[in-house]
């Protein structure tokens, strides 16, 4: 295990791919939870959860189910019923034994089922390779998982703080609401964009 | 074509599907935890693809809302006009129940009753000008008048006075405590719509501050609280600032009348003549006398009794 | 219970219908994507040799495929013969997948005898669109992307990125905004080039080739041993055919 | 409501794009020329017309409560066959599209419209209505690649409009390609549909 390999793997998916502004992967709740800061702040902290579970469970799905069975063209249906699924599960264990957690995220949860990131990050552990040809380990896969759902957060939690500010700004009527928030996002984009010529890989 | 290769496919995502669906299931079971009847029916007639359009987390986020009372039930786009009704239905039968209530401003700053600390020249609207070091106006509670609430009500029930204070028409406000949430001062609060006098101050400040910043702020005196103005104890204070319970049925006319800034402000003022108001005010010193030599009388009664007693003994 | 074994029942049956479906599909399109890949290799092959042989030629094309181990992966190459009984060969055709900014590109390339590119064509990549991806970009009017048009003529041994040696002779410009592709692409060719260069040259090939510090290539020959000598006195051959 | 109309309300009054704000992810990301977005937009449309049409067909024998994991098999099931259909016949579009036609899975606006209207109106007007929000998702898709391109490349479908009418110069600024254009063009696009809305509206007081 090479631990360089994890600082790159945590550099790229928080900064230089960061899911939203440069994958393009999970937009509708990055537009639809920015509104407020706080709700924004328990979204991004579900997403970490729920993305981290997904790349542990789908790894087992892909190289103990699929891999040996030669089905691997079978991953997205396999995927996303283990992703619906134990969001369903997550949710109703935390209800259960974690009421203040599940307060806090639980509200959350079933937005994620259908969060693009969710799906995007099972599929690029199983896609993206080292230099030497050899796709994530476990242990990659699962921290990919976790530091793809900090970089959603980081992203989500700067749109939601400008969108705060931006609802008392002296706007053109037609710009109110999700065109600036459009914009908006643009500019960070931009900004990480920056990022990109980070040569580490 | 294989057919071995269709039959693994079928085996093993199919056990990978049954595994699943047991798991859920007996989760659902184990893991069960009551929830509000009216929240299922809303899920019910969603289209639950949690796509966050309606700016909550995911359907079941925005079907608490609704039952909550703090959503509109015209958030869900995808479900269209269909969904809304079937929600009005849902949410309809429910609302009537609650008890009626109405807004009100706990602000009395008007533009002559509290002062300026700086002329604000940014934009009109009270969110913005709480970003200017909490606003314009002297006192840290009080309203600055640039009617938010006033926007925030869909009802027409509100406007805002030439005095730089809202107004709100007990008639068609429907208590859904939109204003509430607009206000970034907290200023508006809910009262019951049959009750007549309330508290129009929110300064939690000591009473120097406030005398400095408002004509008409409480001071934090304390006078409303006690047993012999409001026997009843709706007024409870907390801090430097008293708090009505308007659960409790009262008048509140001893409030009304003993406090020293006037605070308490009785809605039906308005539509009494000067004169009707002194006389009130006049029945009240005279029953508040009566009251007070009786309780003198007592007093003196049982000191003297306590004095044969002690004679006696 | 009865419940948990009706809902995991009717999952079971959802799941493996559909995935039973999907494979019975799965075995028509199949072949398809195999025999498209193998159409698309064969073409880029073609295409990566245009002009170092007659036209006549192109379809009698023989490729004597070399399976090497460079850097723990399997990689191969071909030595291209005008035809299977044709004694010398004339040109090389290799394969190269190198980490770009994302994903992996792969890069067919054509080249005489002594390394000089004849051409190149990226035949898959994942790059960011407007800047890495302009590798296949074809400019409107044009018959190639540009990009590849860059690489003709130079050493496939040294052909480097201009910010990393502006003197070179076999130097390409990188993309705008798209300097790691570029490169990944330029270090692709040398490392495979470097391996078919070892193979051309040495009869005792070392263990492992430095090409900088950072940048080590071992290949294994122990099985080609004996191809060797056939390939040099076919070379000669070849040479005595000029 | 007549099927004329059940078809057209998703071309613009309720384009799932531009009005709904669903399926933003493959609005942006694959929107980078006019070829992919067209791509994209069909193979959605194949999706939602046949996760619509199979749903509204056996949506009386779908238990309610387990009723989200099947539909979301059944779509997943139509994006697989897309997936292989694209490799084996267009390999260029799948290569492009890469990562998103795996995501058309979990595109909200096929979910929605399984949920909100297939599993609860007759096959045809299914059909119908998956058909019209297809189209109109392929509209919003065109229309935001069209723009992306022009101003990202200087070029349309692939013909450089300036440099055929003889106007050198004009090659695009590159950032409209990159996931900055793809925001500010979905912000810009947005909100012309508000300032258009917003002027009607008005016009409909004045009178």
């Amino acid at each position: 295990m090479d631990f360089s390999n994890l600082v790159i793997i945590a550099i790229s998916s928080i900064f230089i791919n960061n899911f939203v502004l440069a994958r393009f992967l999970g937009i509708c709740p990055f537009i639809g939870v920015s509104k407020k800061l706080d709700s924004a702040v328990g979204m991004g902290m579900a997403v970490i959860f729920v993305m981290t579970m997904a790349s542990m469970v789908t790894y087992f799905i892909q190289y103990y189910v699929l891999v040996p069975n030669d089905l691997q063209y079978l991953r997205t249906i396999a995927f996303i019923l283990v992703i619906a699924s134990l969001v369903q599960f997550i949710e109703m264990f935390m209800k259960k034994n974690m009421p203040p957690l599940y307060s806090a995220l639980g509200i959350f949860l079933p937005l994620i089922t259908t969060n693009c990131a969710v799906l995007g990050v099972a599929i690029l552990n199983i896609d993206t390779v080292w230099a030497d040809g050899r796709s994530y380990n476990f242990i990659e896969s699962t921290w990919n998982g976790f530091t793809a759902g900090i970089g959603f957060t980081i992203a989500l939690v700067l749109m939601a703080g400008i969108r705060e500010k931006l609802e008392l700004a002296d706007l053109p009527e037609s710009f109110k609401g999700l065109p600036i928030a459009f914009v908006t996002s643009a500019l960070i984009a931009m900004a990480f964009l920056g990022f990109s010529g980070m040569s580490i890989l | 074509m294989d057919l071995s290769q269709i039959i693994t496919a079928f085996l093993s995502v199919g056990l990978v599907g049954a595994v699943l669906g047991a798991v859920l299931a007996y989760a659902s079971k184990v893991f069960h935890v009551a929830v509000d009847p009216k929240v299922e029916k809303i899920m019910g007639v969603l289209p639950v693809g949690n796509c966050g359009a309606c700016g909550f987390p995911g359907c079941p986020g925005y079907a608490e809302a609704v039952v909550a009372g703090k959503a509109d039930i015209t958030l869900c786009t995808p479900g269209g006009q269909e969904v809304i009704d079937a929600m009005a239905e849902i949410m309809g039968v429910s609302a009537s129940a609650a008890l009626p209530v109405v807004a009100y401003c706990a602000c009395n700053g008007t533009k002559e009753n509290a002062k300026d600390r700086f002329e604000y020249y940014g934009p009109h609207n009270c969110s913005a000008a709480v970003f200017a070091s909490g606003g314009h106006k002297a006192c840290d509670y009080g309203c600055l008048g640039f009617g938010e609430c006033v926007e925030a009500c869909t009802f027409g029930a509100m406007y805002m006075m030439d005095n730089g204070l809202p107004f709100v028409d007990d008639e068609k406000c429907v208590g859904c405590a939109a204003c509430v949430r607009a206000c970034p001062k907290g200023i508006m609060k809910m009262m019951p719509k049959g009750s007549s006098v309330y508290l129009a101050c929110n300064s939690k400040a000591k009473g120097k501050e406030v005398t400095d910043a408002c004509k008409v702020g409480c001071i934090g005196c304390k006078i409303c609280a006690i047993p012999k103005t409001t026997p009843s104890g709706a007024i409870k204070m907390e801090g430097d600032l008293p708090v009505v319970n308007y659960e409790i049925e009262d008048t509140l006319t001893g409030a009304k009348f003993k406090c020293p800034k006037a605070c308490f402000i009785d809605k039906s003022d308005s539509k009494k003549t000067a004169e009707e108001i002194a006389a009130e005010k006049e029945a009240f010193k005279a029953k508040e006398a009566k009251a007070a030599e009786a309780a003198k009388k007592a007093a003196l009664e049982k000191a003297a009794a306590a004095k044969e007693k002690g004679s006696v003994s | 219970m009865g419940n948990i074994l009706k809902l995991s029942g009717i999952l079971f049956l959802v799941a493996g219908i559909a995935a039973g479906t999907l494979a019975f599909y799965n075995a028509f399109t199949k072949p398809e994507i195999d025999k498209l890949n193998a159409r698309l290799e064969a073409e880029a092959k073609q295409y990566v040799l245009e002009g170092m042989f007659k036209p006549g030629e192109m379809d009698d094309l023989y490729y004597e495929e070399v399976d090497v181990e460079v850097n723990g992966r399997q990689e191969k190459f071909w030595k291209v013969k005008k035809s299977a009984s044709h004694p010398g060969y004339k040109a090389f055709v290799f394969l190269t997948r190198q980490r770009g900014f994302d994903g992996i590109i792969e890069t067919m390339v054509g080249t005489d005898k002594n390394l000089k590119i004849n051409r190149i064509k990226v035949i898959n990549h994942s790059e960011t669109p407007g800047l890495g991806a302009e590798v296949s970009t074809v400019r409107y009017g044009e018959d190639e992307p540009y990009f590849e048009t860059w690489f003709k003529g130079k050493s496939a041994l040294r052909v480097v990125v201009e910010k990393d040696d502006p003197s070179s002779e076999d130097r390409v410009q990188s993309i705008t905004g798209a300097t790691i592709t570029t490169k990944a692409i330029c270090d692709g060719i040398n490392e495979m080039a470097l391996v078919i260069d070892q193979f051309r040259k040495t009869t005792a090939a070392p263990k492992k080739i430095l090409v900088d510090p950072k940048h080590v290539v071992e290949v294994d020959f122990s099985k080609l041993r004996e191809d060797q000598e056939e390939t040099e006195s076919a070379e000669e051959t070849d040479e005595e055919e000029k | 409501m007549n099927m004329t109309q059940n078809l057209t309300k998703g071309f613009f009054k309720e384009n799932p794009v531009l009005v709904l704000a669903l399926g933003l992810c493959p609005a942006l990301a694959v929107t980078t020329s006019i070829t992919n977005g067209l791509g994209m937009g069909m193979a959605s449309t194949a999706v939602l017309i046949g996760s619509s049409t199979l749903i509204s067909v056996i949506k009386r024998f779908i238990p309610s409560n387990i009723r989200i994991p099947i539909f979301i098999v059944i779509i997943a099931s139509f994006v697989t066959m897309i997936d292989l259909t694209l490799q084996a016949f267009l390999p260029e579009l799948s290569k492009s599209l890469g990562l998103f036609i795996p995501l058309i899975v979990v595109n909200c606006m096929i979910l929605g419209r399984a949920e909100a209207y297939a599993s609860k109106n007759s096959v045809l007007k299914s059909v119908v209505d998956a058909l019209g929000m297809g189209i109109g998702f392929t509209i919003a898709l065109v229309l935001i690649s069209a723009v992306r391109e022009f101003f990202g490349t200087g070029a349309l479908y692939g013909y450089p409009l300036f440099q055929l009418m003889g106007i050198e110069g004009f090659k695009g600024s590159i950032m409209m390609i990159l996931p900055p254009g793809g925001f500010l063009t979905m912000g810009l696009i947005l909100a012309f549909m508000q300032w258009n809305k917003q002027r009607k509206e008005k016009k409909k007081e004045v009178k």
